[in-house]
């Protein structure tokens, strides 16, 4: 394992310590609990949106707390879900009157923890909604997309949502736009190297010399295509029209596009393959409204991409187009 | 003895703190095989948790004592059992809510809310290989009773012994939740920790009421 | 070799059609020339800022061509410097008659491209001047800054550069700006693995396993010391302390940090080295003006890392403070 | 003949042209060893640039030929030699602007600006293993048979050895510029490809001269 830490089982919490010492005017600690993070200041009458989830991928899940996007964040372990508690402290914090609304992805032990976390916020009377994104097709069949796991295509939600909310929108509001973007998103990913958890020490599945998974999970779960690595243009066909066949995206949609990296993979290779998801897009009468290229939902050092579409209407793309201001992603007005 | 008092679940909480505590290498174990292996500090740190908040329990609302002795335990220990047993204590808490002594009806609404409560938060229903595995037969055996009309010595032995069978039938089926599923058929023959736990539970509330 | 690509020798030219069949709206070609590209849109009387380089580092050189940043730049193939003729291109394309003002890295090939068209540009009565970035204190001793290597401090000269022709300075001020972020900035990088040149096919350099290197270059030029891989804080130590001593920056300074990725190493890792800077920082009693962490100049899929310091007066303040918006790099003002 | 006229010096880059060509494998064999291989490549691209700017070149300024030569090469090829070899021609022309006849002064004006621009350009001097440690004694060599009125077959004769010598002597040190200095002492004993180069250049042009 080459990493830059101290100890394995300090590894969370130093790198929060890191985030907090390089972002302090932006971001503070709930009650002292490094794992309890919020914007440093809160709006009167905005419905607060809160996040959480394992450690590992950032930007995710803590690096969009800020300025129209997410008001808290609740950090797990590296792969692991915050408590249930934590969650609540966030809730807590960033109630503002108009309600919370909970934005995570669909894994089992972050649902567990944040129904919890909602049955002890009624317990305190603090309104509480849930939306969880879930979009990645190759996680599960259609008809079945209840069970799909949520990856990438998440940082639409939280943009979308944030800037509904921004807009001091009713929590009912923020919700029905929140479940309208997860409706219309759609990511498929592939990896060509495992990543290591710290406290393990070594890769917790393996991808062979020369091959690549298509739709592995960014936690490792296994894919739909494992086989030799082929050329670009070729991989980005595959999982593109896993992807549009799915919603489906029609002739004449608009989209806007996420290009994410998993962390090892090079900005040069995202748009190699953009090139061809271009390419695609246009052959099918599908207009793009916006590219996103970068890190936006990491597995730390795993390399490998994810492409999402994320299908518009005005109401998307007003929000979508909204400023957005955090310690991990900037946006000016679209 | 028919109906426990608030001082008798207290008295249990003590117990159930005793065993967690005993059974904890041996959960860590069975939760290494095919988990991260913190069934058993976890285990160890809600039932501390729980026992800690009973014994400073003033009122005498033992469904008070045990929803609000669930809040504790969720604040003790994340990971999932964590979580679930929390939610059994404040669901089955708010089943009983208001009553000072519990007999057979209100043993059995308590523990049918456990369950409910469990399978409410893990999205989950019998024969899946987990806690629920034990707890149902349980939870059903102690409803079955109360509607016979049967004592509660005979009708705690008769949970105990649907909740083992219970335990014993997750060896052979394959697990749908948490950590082991992602094992697939090598989970197949493994006991579930889980439903391990729920057993012990169970034997232990039991085996508190038989002594009484 | 694990990576997205069609051919290695399509690699360059193919990721640039991606960026630019994603960017369109800010960036385009220069004749037609897919290694010259220039911001969409020019602005009179400005003074124009070009840069070029290898490919195999973005954001470097091209993703900082866009507002309030660089006007135009050529892009050499994989590590290689692009050549004379398309600098010189680039030029002539982005001269709005107040001159040209070319910042690049301290690299033998660039250096005489640069200096070529410059003769060129001088040959058509366009007026440039030059600002070469050198910062690497591992890549010569202090006395020989002039022979030091241009790694990710570059993107100070960029932004603050950038900043100052946006307020229509004359060529002679922009450059003596730029002059003065160079004599006030250091770096010092370590290497954790190697990076693969797609037409090479296999690493040009070795890091032996549990192995790092402080002070690699980011072609993998040879360091200062090798040796097995050390927790995180005495790799911050060490190379800090070689950036503090060697300007030196003295307590009461207030500095802007960098704290750059090489392209493999997540944030996460950067974060937990960024806890250590900022503890040496205080302890130094050197304040921190702005800390920017993610990935500002790589080498593809090499994992390491860089730290940059910038001693900042007021001046310099000012300008970095200033929006910039580019296809890879977005700021408000700060 | 005492004097090079403008078609002796188109002629003259018509046969520099060939020649280039002609060793076009051969420097790329030598380049391979420590470099990336494309000498060959870009010097028979560059000396074509050179051939075809001229043939359509109309004026009768020899040095604006060879300026304006130099800026076509440029165009041609971006490596380091193709940029150090338009340099040359371009402050070599700029040298004897305006002269439509090259005499042995003027020859040796050229060769000191060609190789002075490369030594500006490359920021390089002789005894570095490059280009420069062949051209730089053939250009003193001109120079001294300049200042000493000599004919101009006896001055090529000289320049065309000094040249060689140059070459030869970039055995045995170790290359400070360009891909081969990461090789340090590994590149001691391989004779450099760009001072090879520039041996062949001198060469050429004396040889044309003597065959006039
Ligand atoms: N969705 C679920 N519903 C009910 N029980 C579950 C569920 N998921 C896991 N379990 C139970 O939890 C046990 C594992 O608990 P624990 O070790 O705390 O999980 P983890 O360490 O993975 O968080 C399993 O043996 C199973 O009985
Ligand atoms: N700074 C320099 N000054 C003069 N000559 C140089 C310099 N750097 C390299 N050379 C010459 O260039 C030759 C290599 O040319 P070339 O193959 O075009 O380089 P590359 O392929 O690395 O760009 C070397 O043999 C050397 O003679
Ligand atoms: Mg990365
Ligand atoms: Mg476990
Ligand atoms: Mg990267
Ligand atoms: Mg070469």
């Amino acid at each position: 394992m080459k990493k830059f830490l101290n100890k394995p089982e300090k590894f969370v919490d130093e790198m929060i310590e890191g985030i907090m010492a390089a972002h302090s005017d932006k971001l503070k600690y709930v009650n002292d609990d490094l794992r309890c993070v919020c914007t440093a200041t809160g709006r009167e009458g905005k419905v607060g949106i809160a996040t959480g989830g394992g450690s590992g991928h950032l930007p995710l899940f803590l690096g969009y707390v800020g300025d129209g996007m997410l008001d808290g964040c609740s950090v797990g372990g590296v792969f692991q879900s915050p408590s249930a508690e934590q969650m609540f402290e966030v809730t807590k914090e960033i109630d503002r009157g108009a309600g919370v609304l909970y934005i995570y992805g669909n894994y089992g032990g972050d649902i567990m923890n944040f129904d919890m976390a909602a049955e002890m916020a009624d317990m305190e009377d603090i309104k509480v909604l849930q939306v969880v994104a879930g979009e990645d097709v190759a996680s599960s069949k259609k008809g079945e997309e209840h069970k799909r796991r949520g990856v990438a295509g998440i940082f639409f939600v939280y943009k979308i949502a944030g800037a509904c909310a921004d807009d001091l929108k009713s929590l009912e509001e923020v919700k029905r736009v929140a479940d309208k973007v997860c409706a219309n998103v759609r990511t498929m990913g592939v990896a060509l190297s495992p990543c290591i958890v710290p406290e393990v020490g070594k890769p917790s599945f393996q991808i062979e010399d020369g091959e690549m998974e298509i739709g592995m999970g960014i936690h490792g779960e296994p894919g739909i295509e494992k086989g030799p690595l082929k050329p670009a243009d070729e991989v980005v066909e595959t999982m593109l029209n896993a992807i549009l066949v799915d919603l489906p995206y029609e002739r004449g949609a608009e989209v806007a596009v996420l290009m994410n990296g998993l962390g090892a993979t090079p900005k040069e290779e995202l748009y190699v393959m953009y090139r061809k998801v271009a390419e695609i897009l246009k052959a099918k009468g599908i207009s793009v409204f916006h590219v996103y290229a970068g890190e936006f939902a990491t597995s730390m050092e795993m390399a490998g991409a994810s492409i999402s579409l994320l299908k518009l209407d005005d109401e998307l793309k007003k929000y979508l187009s909204r400023p957005a201001y955090t310690p991990f992603f900037e946006q000016v007005q679209l | 003895m028919e109906t426990l008092s608030i001082d008798n679940v207290k008295d249990f909480l003590t117990k159930m703190n005793e065993v967690a505590a005993s059974n904890k290498d041996y959960l860590i174990e069975l939760d290494s095989k095919m988990g991260d292996g913190d069934l058993g500090l976890t285990m160890a740190a809600v039932f501390a948790a729980l026992d800690d908040f009973a014994s400073s329990y003033e009122d005498e609302d033992i469904g008070g004592l045990l929803m609000k002795g669930g809040m504790a335990m969720a604040k003790a220990a994340p990971s999932t059992m964590g979580t679930l047993m929390a939610t059994g204590f404040m669901r089955g808490g708010k089943a009983v809510k208001g009553s000072t002594g519990l007999g057979v009806s209100e043993i059995a609404a308590f523990w049918k809310a456990f369950v409910e409560g469990i399978m409410d938060r893990g999205k989950s229903k019998p024969g899946e290989k987990t806690i629920i595995d034990a707890l149902y037969p349980a939870a059903e055996s102690f409803e079955a009773s109360a509607a016979a009309g049967e004592a509660l010595p005979v009708a705690s032995a008769k949970a105990k012994t649907a909740a083992e069978h219970g335990r014993d039938s997750t060896v052979g089926i394959v697990a749908q939740h948490g950590r082991a599923a992602y094992y697939q058929e090598k989970s197949k023959e493994i006991q579930d920790p889980g439903a391990t736990m729920g057993a012990i539970l169970v034997g232990t509330f039991v085996d508190f009421i038989t002594e009484l």
